[in-house]
């Protein structure tokens, strides 16, 4: 190693030439590889759209046709529209419930009809073993939400078991489930105060 | 008299009952003395007699040396059979530098010091002189030469003399007894020292289980002026000369400070009682009261025995032992040290001979600390003893001595309460002796570095001579050469 | 591009400069370790850590190449000090080895030949020539030197005996604590 | 004769001992544990059984592990006595292999790894529960409403011995919320506390002992009764207990007085979970908390505010155990600042200035 | 008010940066063996989260933000917190050489604390404005010095004990250490109210 | 001096290895042990910036003042971490979306500085590039093991989702050892993963005592 009792310039231009160099290095890198990151980012934005939009009811691709939208806490929502023929066939957008140990972000997605066409949880941090059950590679509670929508169940009904629903709630973790129901009768009333303008064609 | 209240201590059986009804009685001579030259804190006295004298009772054996010291006299008349070393009454079982001196039998007074006229007219260092001669230390248990303490009222300003009648130790009734049976020498002996003091008042603390004592010394204390008699609360170690200074004035003794700091110089009631002797009659310390107890001993006593007797022989003055002792200790079973065998004489700070049952003792194996923190409510002097302990066992002297081991006085409350009998006051005996002798260390090292350094200065200086000689003859041979060149 | 490197290489060059201009404004500041440490140990110089003397042993202690216990002459409280200093936690165990000892003269060997005085580092012994020498006990450390110049073996180190001043109780043993 | 002394003094000692301690808190435990066992039936005898053994046989295998004499495990009480907190803690009903293995949190992990009796710095009934706890979220919250023994709605012998050691049906016909639990989860739901109140048990029930909750936690009664008995017999203080009721009361009043929708009652605090339990048998260890009297006032504040913070804000219903466990990570912290001040000496540990009359 | 009252419970104690987040570990477990280098320790660290979370902000916000500049963003980062670094040991060097002494070979280490970098990239995570990511790394380094000084307490009780000598050490540490992060499970949920 | 590859693999799997002696880069050894699965893909992530950052260091080294050294260093994993962060994104992209989550935190991890510190900086570029790849191996088996560990006691299962990592070949490592929903939770949540550490810290401990090796006390910050 270089002994010390140099000038400080000399300091300065070592680690000068090594942030210039490696700078440079990276900036190569992210020009090389930008365009294909972002390219894979829309492949998964597809993916998992796809998830809760089942194929068969577009031939658009949803990634792109977008509408933000504010909801009652004025958050912006981006709403991804599936169409088919030119007409609105279906929508998916987050939504957000709370859990046991924080937000759990949802994905919906809603026929043009209201009826849910799907949910999946996208993050969460839900107790391994316990909350995470909400995940469909565990268990498949989260696809009971298909073809519901508000008037199915009755409204009062969009609930726990155990808070006088029809929804299961996991043995030993009411709190999850709640947020999840909860979650989706909210996501689907947005649908309701919203139907318009995500329907609308521009 | 208000009291005032002191912290932490403990209720121990007091098991007074066994001697305290017993009148003191004198021991018979016994057939030979060993006197050890230091029974006292500070420097060893230096014997004056040699193997064959023949000596008289009171007689001078060791002369004190320093300012700190005691001299020590013949308890009886007889002749010296030896300056040596014998085992002293000290755990270690160590030898200590002894006079031996066989008792002629006639037990026949010397030339004593003249009685003081009146000591009420005597000067302070008239008094102190004479205490200081008599060979008086404090018979409390600290021994340290009493002369010393009389001369504290000409630095500090005192208030008050208190006199320790507490006798707090389970066992001991040998301040009890010399207070219900001498009385008068007591309170006599405390107005010369609180003259030699200057202090106006005397306060005499006796803790309320000993209401025949009080008794006595009020009866006393109201024939003079001055002097009151404060019952106190029965709580170990109200004896304690900083823990009774709180309790009666309610003021707290800083630290490495002394009671003197504060207004008040404490003495014993049988430091009072020897002053009273030496002030009135010249008479040398060479005799005490010594509690024999224990339930091991067939009949405990109080026994007025001359120093130097031998332990063995009060014990056997006392019909034996009835039964196998567990323990033999020197002073009481709280703060009293083990007798290292039987074979050790009396000396001037021995308070009581305890033969102790296994039952008395109630000695257990210790087990881990359960933390339950009764040390800590119970130390009397504010200290945590579990973590002292816990450092200690680790060996984290320094640790320990920043927790404040060496503020504690060994009175042995925390040990007593431990639920799981860990030897604690053990383990402050030892990093207190540690952390003396680490600073005795330290000193040599500080005092070696001096030596050093003293030394390479007069090595340096004797090079330096060197060179300046070797210099000079230099210049002496080249001045020559210098001026052969200039003719 | 040329921003993302060119605000790197910025940032990067600043901070070289103020890294250096940092490290000349705190060179000044010395380690004074080495001179704590050898300010903690006796100073006898009597080689018995297996250093030259004391200042080497104080660059070993600094380097961390020597254990604290280097110093028998300096005993535990050395040590001890030693320790502290250095943030560490002493094994003293090794220590419990060697007895503080003082030297002794036996008066029927002694030639006064005045080598052991010569070699003795802190004048702990005194005698004429031709005259018989003592060890001034209080002056003496132990450290052993005059042991091996004495023709006569007249000197022998011995334990510092223990009295009732000295004693103290030892730590308490037993099974668990 | 020589008898070289091997100990310093002193010479006595009180009638004090590891065993008689232990001894003392399990006879003040009695009462409550005999109510109990009355109240829940065989399965919960049972459970107690397999705790207290199973927390004696850990004991008695660590120590022969560190080749320690083990027959210690059985004489000085600690095992038996964390065995029986720990089984007091536990839903009455829980099944075998829950007791066992908090008791292996308990004597293992929390005890023997820091050295045994002593040395822990952990409360270990209390990391036994909360392992569990955290562990088997549904059997730890599986409560029962009392099933006195011989009624005709509590199990049989047999019948118990499947529920504790079988493959039990579930439980969940029986099965009964804590009031605790019960009212955070219908204030999850938006239901508000002072409606929620009104569906528990009365305040005299509560007291006695006639509701769902831990094994031993429930009659309040019985256990301040052992406690008055220990601090008669000097083995605990008021120190403790009386700082982390006050605390947890006074915040409990306090809050439900700016809000009765939002806060529990401060009484309702003191009657319900394991308050009375924890606060005069389990903050009260010796081991785990501070050892001077100064020292034990703050954390019995701490306990209490802690107990009140995580039942009021946090996902658990209930918090002593938490703030216990809390709170012994705080003791060495509190014991290296908080102590008595030495006699003749500041609080900072400086010499009294001479003359100060104090 | 709340809302930032929430956020320092939340950072300090709930999501502890060590015991949860499981950030800063490495000094968690090295540098607690005394009281009062763990808290000195502590005290460093949160005056590097603190001034490096500023400095981190003000990047994000001007420079990575506007233009686009994310993948830089551990890089420059990193740079910042060494300067952060380097500039609190000249502090500590002239106000406090014991500090110094015994805190000097961590301070490079300080560099590689996770909590440092962790505490940085979770401000932009959370997209916070500039009081907001103060108060946050703040209190996320109150939370990781409040766990160091409770750590090295415990430790240095049971230094004290007879912990079996298989377990002596690191291991009764990371014993010790699961129980509190147990213990601090308590805490759960309290941000989701 | 004569380089041992030997010395540098055995102290970089076993006698000093990053976790159970060192006791480096705790934090990702706490966080992403949740599954033997993770575990081992952490360690992947690290093994390759550890080699490629110990080569580039010892490439270097000459030119590194010592007063900017840390920096530089932190400079070179950065951007590492960086390269292997995009061109994963970019190019290996199913493989990035089981990883990209840890790959950011390697930065911050102390180990591969540390090595920096204490071999790169000092020896040439060969032994400095095996010493990061033997460091980086032994970091993954180290994670694998405790993840394993976690695993089995917590979820009751092995190498779960190792398809996802590995690809469907891998599939077969898959193992459930435990019925569903029966294991003990607490060993994948935080405390688990301290106590999971400590008590493989004792076995490693217990297998040098059976090797007749002493038992090293500290770990790299002991003093
Ligand atoms: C460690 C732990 C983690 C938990 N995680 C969750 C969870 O992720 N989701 C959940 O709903 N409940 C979880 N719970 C359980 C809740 O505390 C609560 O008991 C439960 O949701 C109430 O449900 P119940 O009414 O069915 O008992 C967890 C409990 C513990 C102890
Ligand atoms: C714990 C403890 C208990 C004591 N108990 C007594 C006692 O009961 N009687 C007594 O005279 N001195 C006792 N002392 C000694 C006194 O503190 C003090 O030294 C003595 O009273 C001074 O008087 P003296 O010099 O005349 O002996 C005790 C000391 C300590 C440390
Ligand atoms: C001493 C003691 C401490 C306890 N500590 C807790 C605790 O910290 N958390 C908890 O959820 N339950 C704890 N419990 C159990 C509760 O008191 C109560 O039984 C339970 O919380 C009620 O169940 P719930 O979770 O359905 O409300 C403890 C029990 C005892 C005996
Ligand atoms: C008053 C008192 C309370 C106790 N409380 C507990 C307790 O809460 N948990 C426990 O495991 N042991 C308890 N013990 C027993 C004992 O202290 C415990 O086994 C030790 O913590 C083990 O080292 C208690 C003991 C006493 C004397
Ligand atoms: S009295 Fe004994 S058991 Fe109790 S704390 Fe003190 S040393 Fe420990
Ligand atoms: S022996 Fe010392 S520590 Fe113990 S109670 Fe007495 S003064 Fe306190
Ligand atoms: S042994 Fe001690 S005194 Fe002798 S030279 Fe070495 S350091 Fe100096
Ligand atoms: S041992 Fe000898 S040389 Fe050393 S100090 Fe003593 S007398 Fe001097
Ligand atoms: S990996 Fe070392 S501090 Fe996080």
């Amino acid at each position: 190693m270089s002994s010390s009792n140099k000038p400080s310039w000399v300091h300065a231009a070592v680690l000068g030439i090594f942030c210039l160099g490696f700078g440079a290095m990276l900036a190569l890198t992210n020009e090389l590889t930008s365009d294909e990151i972002k390219a894979r980012r829309i492949e998964d934005k597809q993916n998992s759209l796809a998830q809760v939009i089942p194929a068969a009811i577009h031939d658009n691709n949803p990634v792109t046709d977008v509408v933000t939208l504010v909801n009652d806490e004025g958050k912006d929502i981006t709403v991804y529209r599936a169409t088919m023929g030119g007409k609105v066939s279906g929508v998916a957008y987050e939504i957000t419930g709370s859990g046991y140990a924080g937000e759990i972000k949802l994905m919906i997605g809603v026929a043009a009809d209201g009826q849910v066409l799907g949910v999946r949880a996208i993050a969460h941090k839900e107790t391994p073993g316990l909350g995470d059950k909400i995940n469909v590679e565990k268990t498949d509670w989260i696809t009971r939400f298909t073809g519901l929508s508000l008037g199915n169940p009755p409204v009062d009904k969009w609930k726990v078991k155990k808070d006088g629903g029809v929804f299961d709630q996991f043995s030993g973790a009411t709190i999850t489930p709640r947020g999840v129901v909860l979650a989706i009768r909210k996501g689907l009333e947005f649908f309701d105060a919203h139907k318009a303008q995500m329907l609308e064609i521009r | 008299m208000k009291l005032f209240p002191v912290r932490g201590g403990i209720h121990p059986d007091y098991r007074k009952d066994a001697t305290s009804e017993k009148p003191i009685v004198a021991l018979p001579m016994p057939a030979v003395l060993h006197i050890l030259l230091q029974q006292h804190i500070g420097a060893s006295a230096e014997a004056v007699v040699s193997e064959g004298q023949h000596v008289k009772k009171g007689e001078l054996l060791g002369r004190a040396q320093g300012a700190v010291s005691a001299p020590v006299h013949a308890p009886t008349s007889g002749l010296i059979k030896a300056v040596t070393r014998c085992p002293a009454p000290h755990p270690s079982g160590l030898d200590q530098l002894t006079v031996v001196l066989e008792p002629d039998g006639k037990d026949e007074w010397g030339d004593l010091l003249p009685p003081i006229k009146d000591p009420f007219a005597a000067t302070t260092d008239e008094i102190a002189l004479r205490v200081a001669a008599c060979g008086i230390v404090g018979l409390g248990g600290a021994t340290f030469p009493s002369s010393v303490k009389l001369n504290l009222g000409k630095i500090h300003k005192l208030e008050m003399l208190l006199l320790n009648g507490a006798e707090c130790e389970p066992y001991l009734t040998c301040d009890d007894r010399v207070m219900r049976e001498f009385a008068d020498e007591v309170v006599d002996g405390a107005r010369i020292m609180a003259h030699a003091l200057g202090t106006p008042k005397i306060v005499i603390g006796i803790e309320s289980n000993k209401p025949a004592a009080i008794k006595a010394m009020t009866a006393a204390a109201e024939k003079v002026t001055g002097v009151v008699v404060a019952p106190v609360p029965v709580q170990y170690p109200m004896g304690s000369e900083r823990h009774l200074v709180q309790a009666i004035t309610g003021r707290e003794t800083p630290i490495r400070k002394l009671t003197a700091d504060i207004g008040v110089v404490v003495h014993n009631v049988a430091t009072a009682r020897a002053i009273h002797h030496a002030v009135r009659f010249g008479r040398p310390l060479i005799n005490r009261v010594v509690t024999v107890g224990g339930g091991a001993v067939a009949e405990g006593k109080n026994i007025e025995a001359p120093i130097g007797a031998d332990v063995q022989d009060l014990i056997r003055f006392c019909g034996g032992l009835r039964e196998s002792a567990h323990r033999f200790v020197n002073g009481g079973p709280m703060m009293g040290q083990p007798l290292p065998s039987l074979n050790v004489p009396v000396i001037k700070g021995m308070s009581g001979i305890l033969a102790l049952t296994k039952k008395e003792a109630n000695e257990h194996a210790p087990q881990p600390c359960i933390r339950c923190g009764s040390c800590v409510t119970t130390c009397p002097c504010g200290l945590v003893p579990v973590e002292m302990a816990a450092f200690i066992r680790n060996d984290k002297l320094d640790m320990a001595a920043r927790s404040g081991v060496q503020d504690c006085f060994s009175c042995g409350s925390c040990s007593w309460i431990c639920p799981s009998h860990i030897p604690l006051v053990h383990y402050f005996n030892y990093a207190k002796g540690a952390l003396a002798a680490q600073d005795r260390d330290a000193r040599k090292i500080d005092r070696t570095k001096t030596l050093v350094e003293a030394r390479n200065a007069r090595l340096e200086k004797v090079a330096e001579a060197k060179r300046a000689a070797a210099a000079a003859r230099k210049a002496k041979t080249a001045t020559p050469e210098s001026d052969k060149a200039s003719a | 591009m040329i921003l993302a490197v060119g605000s790197l290489a910025a940032m990067g060059t600043a901070l070289g400069a103020l890294l250096g201009i940092a490290s000349r404004y705190l060179a000044v500041e010395e380690n004074p370790i080495e001179l704590e440490l050898a300010a903690l140990l006796p100073g006898s110089q009597c080689g018995q850590c297996g250093y030259v003397g004391c200042a080497q042993a104080a660059k070993a202690l600094a380097a961390h190449e020597a254990p604290v216990t280097l110093c028998p002459p300096g005993g535990k409280a050395v040590a001890e000090a030693l320790a502290k200093k250095l943030g560490v936690t002493a094994d003293l165990s090794e220590h419990e080895e060697h007895v503080p000892s003082i030297a002794y003269i036996d008066e029927s060997l002694c030639l006064g030949c005045l080598r052991c005085a010569q070699e003795c580092s802190v004048d702990a012994i005194v005698g004429a020539a031709k005259q018989m020498h003592t060890v001034i006990a209080e002056a003496c450390h132990g450290c052993g030197k005059c042991e091996p110049v004495c023709n006569t073996m007249a000197i022998t180190l011995k334990p510092i005996p223990k009295t009732v001043a000295t004693w103290y109780w030892p730590k308490p043993g037993g099974s668990v604590h | 004769m020589t008898m070289l002394p091997e100990k310093s003094g002193p010479f006595t000692h009180a009638e004090t001992s590891v065993t008689r301690t232990m001894t003392l808190v399990m006879a003040a435990l009695v009462p409550a544990t005999l109510f109990d066992a009355w109240l829940f039936g065989w399965p919960a005898i049972f459970l107690f059984i397999t705790t207290v053994g199973s927390c004696m046989a850990l004991e008695a295998l660590c120590l022969n592990l560190q080749g320690k004499p083990f027959d210690r495990a059985l004489s000085d009480g600690s095992a038996a006595l964390t065995g029986w907190l720990l089984a007091m803690s536990l839903p009455p009903w829980a099944p075998w292999w829950v007791a066992f293995i908090a008791a292996v949190f308990a004597i293992c992990v929390a005890k023997h790894i820091f050295g045994g009796l002593g040395q822990n710095v952990f409360n270990p009934a209390m990391v036994g529960r909360i392992a569990v706890l955290v562990s088997f979220p549904v059997q730890l919250t599986a409560f029962l409403a009392p099933h006195p023994l011989f009624a005709a709605a509590s199990p049989g012998f047999m019948e118990s011995l499947t529920i504790t050691f079988g493959h039990a049906a579930s439980l969940d016909s029986v099965s009964a919320a804590s009031a605790l639990g019960f009212i955070k989860t219908e204030l999850s739901r938006g239901v508000p506390v002072s409606e929620s109140l009104t569906k528990i048990p009365d305040l005299m029930d509560m007291a006695m002992g006639a509701r769902a909750g831990s094994f031993g936690e429930t009659s309040a009664v019985l256990i301040l009764l052992g406690g008055l008995f220990l601090m008669a017999k000097k083995i605990i203080s008021w120190h403790i207990p009386v700082t982390v009721m006050g605390t947890l009361f006074l915040m409990g009043s306090l809050f439900n007085a700016v809000d009765p929708g939002r806060f529990e009652p401060g009484w309702f605090h003191l009657v319900s979970g394991a308050t009375f339990l924890g606060a005069f048998f389990i903050a009260t260890d010796y081991v785990t908390s501070p050892v001077s009297k100064e020292g034990q006032l703050v954390y019995g504040f701490g306990i209490g505010l802690l107990t009140w913070v995580i039942r009021t804000f946090a996902g658990y219903p209930e918090g002593m155990a938490f703030a216990v466990l809390l709170m012994n990570a705080l003791a060495p912290i509190i014991d290296h600042n908080i102590r008595p001040r030495a006699f003749g000496r500041t609080r900072k540990g400086e010499p009294l200035a001479v003359r100060g009359d104090q | 008010m709340r809302d930032l009252i929430l956020l320092i419970v939340g950072a300090a104690l709930v999501n502890n940066v060590v015991l949860a987040r499981f950030l800063g570990l490495c000094s968690f477990m090295g540098v607690t063996t005394k009281i009062d280098t763990a808290v000195g320790m502590g005290m460093a660290t949160t005056f590097v989260i603190t001034v490096s979370s500023m400095g981190d902000w003000a990047i994000e916000r001007f420079l990575l933000m506007p233009f686009d500049l994310g993948y830089l963003r551990t890089v420059t980062f990193i740079l910042v917190i060494a300067a952060a670094v380097q500039f609190t040991e000249m502090v500590i060097r002239k106000v406090s050489p014991a500090l110094f002494q015994t805190l000097g070979i961590y301070l490079p280490l300080i560099t590689t604390n996770c909590a440092v970098l962790g505490v940085a990239l979770l401000l932009v995570e959370g997209k916070m404005n500039f009081i907001q990511s103060t108060v946050f790394a703040f209190a996320s380094s109150l939370g990781y010095s409040l766990v160091m000084a409770i750590f090295a307490g415990l430790r240095e009780r049971i230094a004290l004990a007879d912990v079996p000598r298989l377990f002596a050490g690191p291991p009764v540490g990371f014993v010790t250490a699961s129980l509190l992060a147990m213990a601090f499970m308590g805490f759960s949920g309290m941000s989701a109210n | 001096m004569a380089t041992s590859y030997t010395r540098i693999m055995k102290d970089g799997l076993w006698d000093n290895n990053g976790v159970f002696a060192m006791l480096l880069g705790m934090c990702p050894t706490m966080a992403m042990t949740t599954s033997a699965t993770n575990g081992f893909g952490m360690g992947l992530a690290t093994l390759v910036v550890m080699a490629a950052s110990n080569f580039l260091v010892a490439a270097f080294r000459n030119y590194i003042t010592t007063e900017v050294r840390i920096p530089v260093y932190i400079l070179i994993v950065a951007a590492m971490v960086t390269l292997v962060d995009l061109t994963m994104n970019a190019w290996m992209h199913e493989l990035y979306k089981v990883l990209g989550l840890f790959i950011p935190l390697i930065v911050s991890n102390c180990l591969p500085l540390a090595r920096l510190e204490a071999f790169a900086a000092k020896e040439p570029v060969l032994p400095s590039f095996m010493d990061g790849l033997f460091m980086g191996i032994g970091f993954t088996l180290a994670l694998t093991v405790i993840g394993a560990c976690r695993e089995i006691v917590g979820s009751g299962t092995l190498f779960w989702d190792a398809h996802l990592l590995l690809g469907p070949a891998f599939q077969f490592l898959e193992t459930r050892i435990l019925p569903p929903d029966t294991g003990i939770l607490v060993a994948i949540l935080p405390p688990g993963g301290f106590l999971a550490t400590g008590l493989l810290l004792v076995v490693k401990r217990m297998l040098d005592l059976k090797a007749g090796k002493q038992i090293v006390m500290a770990g790299a910050h002991a003093v």
